[in-house]
């Protein structure tokens, strides 16, 4: 019972905050959708090193769902804090809960209808999180995912029930390639429908459409979310079926292919965005792609993948608690002098863009080290070419605006020479609010450490991988 | 962990210190100098620590080593003896005196602490760090602070200046990189660790040519020619905490790091290529010194002279004596100090009248004479007289060649009768003569008299008891030397 | 090589028929009303094939996973609907072509 | 080869030419009795395959509740001529592709599972022990199924929240 | 470290090192007075510590070496050390004494000087007193090292004293270049001497140079007499000496009497163990010292300024001491030393009070009459002049000069040769120190003589009447550092005592005789000495500057030459490069390229154009596309 205490803490965090919305003030609700997360984020980290074991019949409860559970939390935790669509939706932190129930279950499943249960979940909240504002942006990202939504809700189940019935077991163990099995073009096919409905919550190429609009009309904290916790919830489900073995070489060609398309196009597309979010939805398309090469080079590091999740999320959720904080889709001149404005917000700003772009002293360089590893290793050359493009096409467009948060004057004007009292710049944004800090803060020291002392980390990630 | 405060410390706090100037006026600075003073005192704690008991030498008073990432061979390791930590806390006094110096820097000055503190971070990093990764990018890092001041901060056409100082550290620099890249590509298992490479066993024709690209990078920064054009640009057109970094602490970087590693590492590339350092070493001091006589920027004149000087050391570093390399160290914390204190009254003298042009200058000794009189002590520092730490440099390394080769050593001598030269003519057209139009009126006040008593007392002090640097370089000395023993 | 039952097969393809058709009419109506109502005959298509899959396997697994498909299909209906009514105070909802604010 | 599955897939087939049939009205109204018929089919086919409580949840809920939330929406808006001509004048145009796709999807998936065909019969599956499954090990995909609900209901609220029109 | 007797080495250079430091680096603000009690204290103080020891060590115990530290370097030990021997007594007393009496002197000499010179004046001068010390005193090479190089930067300083002068500095620049070379030459020896002995204690390093092979005992005593040449403005390196009257003069009086200019000639004595092992250097020396001794004394009667009189003197002077010490008689060398240091102090001291009565000027001509104007001063400088040249019986200068002929007597043949050189110097000595002192006789209307101040007239007179009072102990204080007084022939004897009284009359006739004094005026050739300057010029100076001006570009050429080829180098490789690629076909094509990309972009942007019905086409495609891959692999 204990193993499903994170589930049962952050169900119950749901519900309380959905019963106190219509009456009690926002803040209850928001306090005990937190709360919540919080405790599911505490349960889930006590339980890390407990011997595997099942929660429930369906449902695994090992250091990967730990893991998981950990991450959805923690990134809906930090969500809900920058959660402040422009009419106060009092739903916001029950759906962010309620995501983060889908991400929790998701983490843990080892059978077809958590599996799809967890993602339908985390979608169909997600479209309501993205809809809060209701202004049309907002609406028209809700719609988008909506619909990309069901069609790859259907392509999900259509794998699932094709493999069902090659099979007979919605188990992932019955899965695994037996004699029967090898071969079967049962298999095959739902190999293929199961990918591609991944892939579109995954958004890699070209089922990831729905990202960068999402990124861009949604509000930030729930793009925040679609990008860091799903996407590593997502992340974890795939690598549990990679574990299983589907027919190869459909599932990992196929991530292969879907992988490295996404790093191309998602870097690509991203080369000269001038929205912030924007930039970062195609860059989480490209950030997808990488995490897919790394899973179709096979698990030879086991962990590559939880690493660069780890990595990812707090940059991702930094970089969009900055963007939320610039008001709605803030464009590279609105970042211009922010690290003298507001060092804090520019400065983790830099880190999280530079840790993306997987430069040293951040986690992302070590991440960026585990994947050229990986799929060096693998021989995955098709991989390796797109991810040196990738690469450096990265550089470029996060560096832009780097480089724009430390530039403090417009073109054409040149500061005095010895002015002896400098005027301060007028201060454009707000401070941020106590909570921000805190978690910018944490996003922050978060990155270092992974950047400066991975060892640790990759000890203690190394053995989530079954 | 204090050895790691050393590097981590100033580093971060160049981050604050671009804050810092929000909090208040002068903020930035005093938070360096706290910074710094803190810095010294985890040196200090270093320092007076039990040695650490994996070292693998009897020489390292302190070692710090983390496994990084060990999977990709990734550690950071710093070691330190008594060579680096001489060499860290002349980093740490320099980068106090640099930030008095520049107290009226008014222009970004948060950014211009942040560049001084970065720069002695970045030193700090190359003289502690024994992995080479870490070396080598310690190694470039240090190049983009320094670019920074000369480029912002600097005189005249600062920006082409700092963009000659960058090129030829960087591509310079390639020689490094691919040397400690080679080596970590030829090791049985991935590893950057120096340690490890020593004991490695690197076959004799590849050590010359590991030496070659080590040695490129670091004669550059030395500067030995003829790759030392950049040097008198970049001392000439840097601010004046820029010169004294530059002098004091970049030049140092290139012969700590020919100290270090030729011994340790390539025993046999050095027997090869030792005859040639000599040789470079004899013509570069005679053709800085040569070259200093002829200057009409003071500036230029001791950038110059720290050619000569540093050429110097690279004579002792080459000799592979024992008495030769005890003098470059020597002479390498000796420079440190003068040269700083020259380009540190220079630059004093040039806020004042604008100009560093010898022959406008003049008079001092009638105007301000403790300008006069600051400028004589270093003057004689520059000159290698006995008393200053400068001469037991010389005389070690003059003895260590007499050992080597006559010839060499009467090379030497020669350089320090040239040295008269042109330390009197810049005495001669500053500090004598008939006060100038650009004449000084305001004698050296606090700010400046306080650094130079720092670096004169530094001078004199090891010039008089010797025996206080001799102990602490010589268990470095011998480490780098043992290797080089031929059976 | 297993042979499936002849029934099975053919709900098989006639499941990924009707997720086809869905498909199809996702890509070709620019309504969103059409649009959801293709979204829904999509989901028809595994609905079909699990319980076609359980009546082979005389599993009870295949329709429990119809009824969670099903619940999904209400829930989308009605988020959908509600989406579609809320849009349509903002654009014209019956083409879905005029809802592209967010692109390139 | 049972009869029962025969029937079956005679009406599967029935339901996709009704789907097929409903993707393709330029009216709304008409697509929706389309689905209806079709939904119903597929009702008969759970029956045929032994499925009773699929077969009656099916009509109950989908095509009962789920097209009457439809048809309550369609009332609310204006399907007049010009609508459905306008739709028409759509449908004529930009099929081809997607069509060429369709069938490039449909393909494998017809040829490849066409190989596997060999006899056999539908097995019904009691309704008893499709409780058992799902409030027994499934219990908490069933629970987390009322949270998807949940959320689409939260969503669907606040959408409809009238004062907050912008 | 135990206390004894010899600890009070320590304290003998201190006071004046200590004047140094408070006058010249100590921030406070000090008034005149100040200045020169500080000034003063600080030089005879060393005096008052340095007599106590010279008599403890006549006394007896004359042996001692008081360490100061230890440095190791590697092997070696490097031992710094003071050390009492009946040398450094007898010379340190010398030089205490005559630095209190110069600084004394110093105080109305300098008394009209603003403040700030003059307390650079003193903090110079009592730098310069400390060094000599240091080196007189030193045990070690190290110590004695560092006393001399100082030296050579004090007098730097003081001959460029006056600093608006251009003469001056370049006086003093000239000064210090050539005393360095002779600095670059003592280093080498002596860390050559190092380096065969492994220690630089004196007692260890003479006996190591001696054990030593003969190439390179010769090597090394020849660098050690370049050294002593060099510092005592010996040919060929005297030119530097005449020059450095730019200074004022007690420190002329300093430089020439005790200190500086002396300092060859003690090194050499120091090291005269060692010398004699290396029987050519000996001869080297005697040769240079007499041929000097004879040079410095000719130029000396054609000067017409009386400062550079003295300073040819200063060189004639050492040149006997350094043959006396080529002969193998160092310590006849020293008893000179002293006795030269009494008299020719007085002679700076005295000569300098009647100049400076004569408004500065120091033309000898400017004496006239100076025996009625100053009487005191004048009669000094009579005494002075009496014993520079020998005067027999009486004056001190009579019986060391003495000694050093009977020592060139006795030395066989060779030193016969030499003992005629040296009369012949001899002789010279007498007639251009007696000529100032005829010029003097001159009347003229000047009817109100003065006399100095307390400050000027006690040294004066003490120094005065010390040139007497030495004349008896020249023989006790050769035999007190360990030597026999040499006796030649009686004749030999009669001989040199002649020459002083013919020296006299050829100065009296070249002063009252007009045809002949003109001829002296005019002998503008022999008052410049030989031109040894203007080879110098050629050989050294002009090929060095046009080497710095070609150098620094000065010429036309390239500035920093070497430092420019790996430019040129660089620039020239790449034009080789680019040639091929002469309109920048990669630069193009790069700009093309990211052209191309920022447009490929734009156009690619279209991808995402916001339809859903696209979306779900692109979603289409990719399930087409994996189904068809699916499809694809169950073919066998």
């Amino acid at each position: 019972m204990m193993a499903l205490g994170p589930l049962i803490a952050l169900g119950l965090g749901a519900l309380a905050a959905m019963l106190l919305a219509p009456k009690a003030p926002p803040a209850a609700a928001r306090w005990a959708a937190g709360l919540g997360m919080a405790a599911a984020a505490a349960l889930a980290l006590t339980r890390f090193g407990l011997p595997a074991g099942m929660a429930a019949p369906i449902l695994a409860d090992d250091e990967l769902a730990r893991f998981g559970t950990l991450l959805a939390s923690l990134s809906g935790l930090a969500a809900l804090v920058y959660l402040r669509p422009a009419p106060p939706a009092k739903e916001g932190p029950a759906l962010i809960a309620l995501a983060a129930l889908g991400g929790a279950l998701l983490s843990g499943a080892v059978h077809a209808a958590p599996l799809f249960i967890g993602l339908e979940l985390v979608t169909l909240s997600l479209i309501a999180l993205f809809v809060l504002p209701l202004t049309r942006p907002a609406l028209e990202a809700g719609y988008k995912l909506l619909i990309m939504g069901g069609a790859g809700a259907a392509a999900l189940l259509m794998g699932l029930a094709l493999a069902y019935a090659a099979t007979g077991v919605l188990d992932f163990a019955g899965w695994m390639p037996g004699p029967g099995l090898r071969g079967n073009p049962v298999m095959i096919l739902a190999a293929g429908f199961l990918l591609a409905g991944l892939a579109f919550k995954f958004a890699l190429v070209p089922f990831h459409m729905w990202a960068p609009d999402a990124f861009e009309g949604a509000p930030a904290a729930a793009a925040a979310f679609a990008g860091a916790a799903s996407k590593a919830v997502v992340a974890i489900a795939l690598v549990r079926l990679t574990a299983v073995g589907l027919p190869e070489p459909v599932w990992s060609g196929g991530l292969a292919l879907l992988g490295a398309a996404s790093i191309l196009l998602g870097n690509f597309l991203a080369l000269r965005q001038e929205s912030l979010t924007r930039m970062l939805g195609y860059s989480s398309v490209a950030h997808s792609g990488y995490i897919a090469v790394i899973l179709a080079s096979g698990l030879a590091a086991p962990e590559a993948v939880p690493f660069y999740l780890l990595a990812y999320a707090p940059a991702l959720l930094a970089a969009l608690c900055v963007a939320a904080h610039l008001g709605a889709d803030p464009g590279i001149e609105d970042l211009r002098g922010l690290a003298w404005e507001r060092p804090l917000a520019g400065g983790v700003l830099t880190l999280a863009l530079i840790s993306l772009a997987g430069l040293p002293a951040v986690g992302g360089f070590i991440a960026k080290i585990y994947l050229f590893v990986a799929i060096l290793s693998a021989g995955a050359w098709l991989s390796v070419a797109a991810a040196v493009i990738g690469s450096a096409l990265g550089l470029y467009y996060y560096l832009r605006f780097v480089v724009m948060l430390f530039r403090r004057i417009p073109p054409g004007q040149d500061a005095p020479l010895y002015p002896v009292h400098a005027p301060a710049p007028p201060v454009r944004t707000a401070a941020l609010p106590v909570p921000d800090t805190a978690v910018l803060a944490a996003a922050g020291l978060l990155l270092l450490a992974t950047g400066l002392y991975p060892g640790p980390f990759a000890e203690a990630l190394s053995v989530l991988t079954p | 962990m204090a050895l790691t405060a050393l590097i981590v410390l100033p580093l971060l706090g160049g981050v604050a210190a671009l804050l810092a100037p929000r909090l208040g006026r002068d903020a930035e600075r005093w938070l360096s100098i706290g910074l710094l003073a803190v810095a010294l005192i985890a040196l200090v704690v270093a320092w007076t620590g039990a040695p650490p008991e994996d070292a693998p030498g009897e020489q390292w008073l302190a070692m710090v080593r983390y496994q990084y990432a060990p999977a990709l061979g990734l550690q950071f390791l710093l070691a330190m003896d008594g060579l680096s930590a001489a060499l860290v806390a002349v980093s740490l006094v320099l980068g106090i005196i640099s930030v008095i110096v520049s107290w009226n820097i008014r222009k970004d000055s948060g950014l211009f602490h942040a560049c001084l503190l970065w720069t002695v971070a970045a030193s700090n990093g190359v003289f502690l760090s024994m992995d080479l990764l870490f070396f080598a990018f310690f190694w470039e890092l240090m190049l983009v602070p320094s670019f920074l001041l000369i480029s912002i901060w600097g005189h005249g056409d600062r920006e082409a200046v700092a963009l000659k100082f960058l090129v030829f550290n960087a591509v310079a620099g390639l020689g490094l990189l691919a040397g400690v890249f080679w080596m970590a590509a030829t090791a049985p298992e991935i590893t950057f660790d120096a340690f490890v490479f020593a004991e490695m066993g690197i076959p004799p024709v590849a050590q010359v040519w590991l030496l070659l690209g080590f040695a490129l990078a670091f004669l550059t920064k030395l500067p030995a020619p003829p790759l030392h054009a950049w040097l008198p640009d970049a001392h000439t057109m840097a601010p004046t905490a820029g010169s004294i970094l530059l002098a004091g602490l970049l030049l140092k970087t290139g012969a700590y790091g020919l100290f270090r590693f030729p011994g340790m590492l390539f025993p046999d590339g050095f027997h090869v290529l030792a005859p040639f350092g000599l040789a470079l070493g004899a013509f570069g001091t005679i053709y800085g010194a040569v070259l200093a006589c002829g200057q009409t920027d003071a500036k230029r004149l001791v950038a110059y002279t720290s050619v000569a000087h540093m050429s110097i050391v690279l004579m002792g570093l080459a000799g592979g004596v024992h008495f030769a390399m005890m003098g470059a160290g020597v002479e390498m914390i000796a420079h440190a100090f003068s040269a700083s204190a020259l380009f540190l009254l220079i630059g004093a003298l040039y806020d004042r009248v604008g100009t560093r042009d010898l022959r406008e200058l003049g008079g001092l000794m009638q105007t301000s004479p403790r300008f006069a009189a600051a400028f004589a002590v270093f003057f004689s520092a520059a000159l290698a007289m006995p008393g200053t730490a400068n001469f037991l440099g010389e005389a070690l390394v003059i003895t260590g060649m007499f050992q080597v080769n006559w010839v060499l050593a009467a090379i030497a001598l020669v350089s320090l009768v040239i040295s008269v030269v042109y330390a009197t003519r810049l005495l001669k057209r500053i500090i004598f003569g008939v006060p100038s139009r650009a004449c000084v009126t305001q004698d050296l006040d606090w700010a400046e008299l306080g650094p130079i008593v720092v670096l004169a007392t530094g001078t004199l002090l090891f010039g008089l008891l010797p025996q206080l640097l001799l102990v602490v370089l010589e268990p470095a000395v011998d480490a780098a030397l043992a290797p080089l023993a031929r059976p | 090589m297993i042979d499936l039952p002849f029934f099975l097969v053919a709900s098989l393809v006639l499941a990924v028929g009707l997720f086809a058709v869905g498909l199809f009419g996702l890509m070709l109506r620019r309504g969103i009303l059409f649009q959801i109502i293709a979204l829904e005959i999509m989901l028809t298509g595994p609905a079909l094939a699990f319980v076609a899959a359980g009546a082979h396997h005389g599993d009870p697994g295949g329709q429990g996973m119809f009824v969670f498909v099903l619940v999904l299909a209400a829930s989308e209906v009605a988020l959908g609907l509600a989406l579609y009514l809320r849009l349509g105070r903002l654009a014209d909802v019956a083409d879905s072509d005029s809802v592209r604010t967010l692109r390139h | 080869m049972s009869w029962a599955g025969l029937f079956a897939v005679w009406a599967g087939s029935l339901a996709l030419v009704a789907m097929a049939l409903a993707v393709t009205r330029p009216n709304v109204v008409h697509a929706l009795i389309w689905v209806v018929a079709g939904l119903l089919s597929l009702a008969a086919g759970f029956f045929a395959l032994g499925a009773g409580f699929a077969g009656a949840v099916q009509i109950l809920i989908y095509a009962g509740a789920i097209i009457a939330v439809f048809v309550f929406v369609v009332m609310t808006i204006d399907s007049g001529p010009e609508a459905i001509a306008r739709e028409r004048g759509w449908l004529g145009t930009g099929w081809k592709l997607p069509l060429a796709l369709v069938v490039l999807v449909l393909a494998p998936a017809v040829f490849g599972l066409a190989a596997t065909a060999g006899p056999g019969a539908p097995t019904p599956v009691s309704p008893v022990a499709l409780g058992a499954t799902l409030f027994g090990p499934w219990a908490v995909a069933v629970e987390a199924a009322s949270a998807m609900l949940i959320a689409a209901l939260l969503g669907a609220r606040h959408l409809a929240r009238r004062e907050r029109a912008p | 470290m135990s206390l004894s007797p010899f600890l009070a080495l320590l304290l003998v250079p201190m006071p004046a090192m200590g004047a140094f430091l408070l006058l010249g680096l100590g921030p406070a603000h000090l008034e005149r007075r100040a200045v020169q009690t500080v000034g003063m204290l600080g030089a005879v103080a060393p005096m008052a510590v340095m007599l106590p020891l010279g008599a403890y060590c006549l006394a007896g115990v004359c042996d001692g070496v008081q360490p100061i530290f230890d440095l190791t370097v590697g092997d070696a030990v490097v031992a710094l050390a003071l050390k009492l021997d009946p040398l450094s007594a007898l010379v340190g007393v010398t030089v205490t004494a005559i630095g209190a009496c110069v600084i004394t002197y110093s105080v109305d000499y300098m008394a009209k000087a603003e403040v700030p010179d003059q307390r650079r004046y003193f903090a110079l001068m009592n730098l310069f007193l400390a060094s000599m010390l240091c080196m007189v005193l030193a045990g070690d090479s190290i110590v004695l090292f560092l006393g001399w190089e100082l030296m050579g930067l004090c007098s730097f300083f003081l001959i460029a004293y006056h600093v608006t002068s251009a003469r001056a500095i370049a006086a003093g620049r000239k000064a210090f270049l050539i005393t360095r070379v002779a600095d670059a030459l003592l280093l080498a020896g002596l860390l050559l001497l190092f380096l065969e002995a492994g220690s630089v204690r004196l007692d260890a390093l003479i006996p190591a140079g001696i054990a030593t092979d003969e190439v390179r005992r010769g090597l090394i005593a020849a660098l050690l007499l370049g050294g002593a040449l060099g510092k005592s403005a010996q040919i060929p390196f005297h030119t530097w000496l005449p020059s450095a009257m730019a200074g004022p003069t007690p420190v002329s009086a300093l430089l020439h009497s005790a200190t500086m200019v002396a300092a060859g000639a003690f090194l050499l004595a120091r090291f005269a163990p060692f010398l004699q092992a290396a029987p050519l250097v000996m001869a080297a020396t005697a040769v240079f010292g007499a041929a000097t001794a004879l040079f410095g004394a000719v130029s000396a009667v054609f000067q017409k300024d009386i400062k550079r009189l003295l300073a040819y003197s200063s060189i004639s002077q050492i040149g006997f001491m350094l043959l006396a010490i080529g002969l193998g008689a160092p310590e006849v060398a020293i008893a000179h030393f002293v006795v030269h240091a009494i008299f020719k102090s007085l002679l700076f001291l005295s000569a300098g009070d009647m100049t400076q009565m004569a408004r500065g000027t120091t033309d000898i001509s400017a004496m006239r009459g100076a025996l009625w104007a100053r009487p005191l001063a004048y009669l000094a400088f009579v005494a002075g002049a009496a014993s520079l040249a020998g005067i027999p019986v009486i004056t001190a200068g009579w019986f060391s000069k003495e000694a050093i002929l009977a020592a060139a007597w006795l030395a066989g043949p060779f030193g016969v040769l030499l003992w005629l050189v040296a009369m012949a110097a001899a002789v010279m000595t007498a007639v251009y120190a007696f000529r100032p002192v005829f010029v003097g006789l001159t009347r003229i209307d000047r009817p109100r003589p003065t006399v100095g101040g307390l400050f000027t007239n006690v040294p004066v007179v003490a120094l005065a009447i010390a040139t007497f009072a030495v004349a008896p102990l020249v023989e006790p204080m050769v035999a007190f550092l360990g030597g026999v007084p040499p006796h030649p022939p009686r004749a030999v004897e009669l001989l040199g005592a002649a020459a002083p009284f013919l020296g006299m009359v050829m100065a009296a006739a070249l002063t009252f005789v007009p045809r002949l004094s003109m001829r002296v005026s005019r002998a503008r050739r022999l008052r410049s000495g030989i031109r040894i300057d203007g080879i110098y010029q050629v050989t050294f100076v002009q090929p060095f500057v046009g080497l710095v001006r070609w150098l620094t570009g000065q010429k036309g050429g390239i500035a920093d030459p070497v430092g420019t080829l790996p430019i040129l180098g660089a620039e020239r490789l790449t034009a080789a490069v680019v040639r091929p690629f002469a309109h920048d076909p990669l630069d193009r094509g790069w700009s093309r390229f990211s052209a191309g990309l920022v447009r490929g972009w734009a156009a690619g942007r279209r991808l995402q154009t916001g339809r859903a019905r696209d979306y779900a086409l692109a979603l289409a495609f990719g399930l087409a596309l994996i189904l068809l891959i699916a499809w694809g692999t169950t073919w066998r």
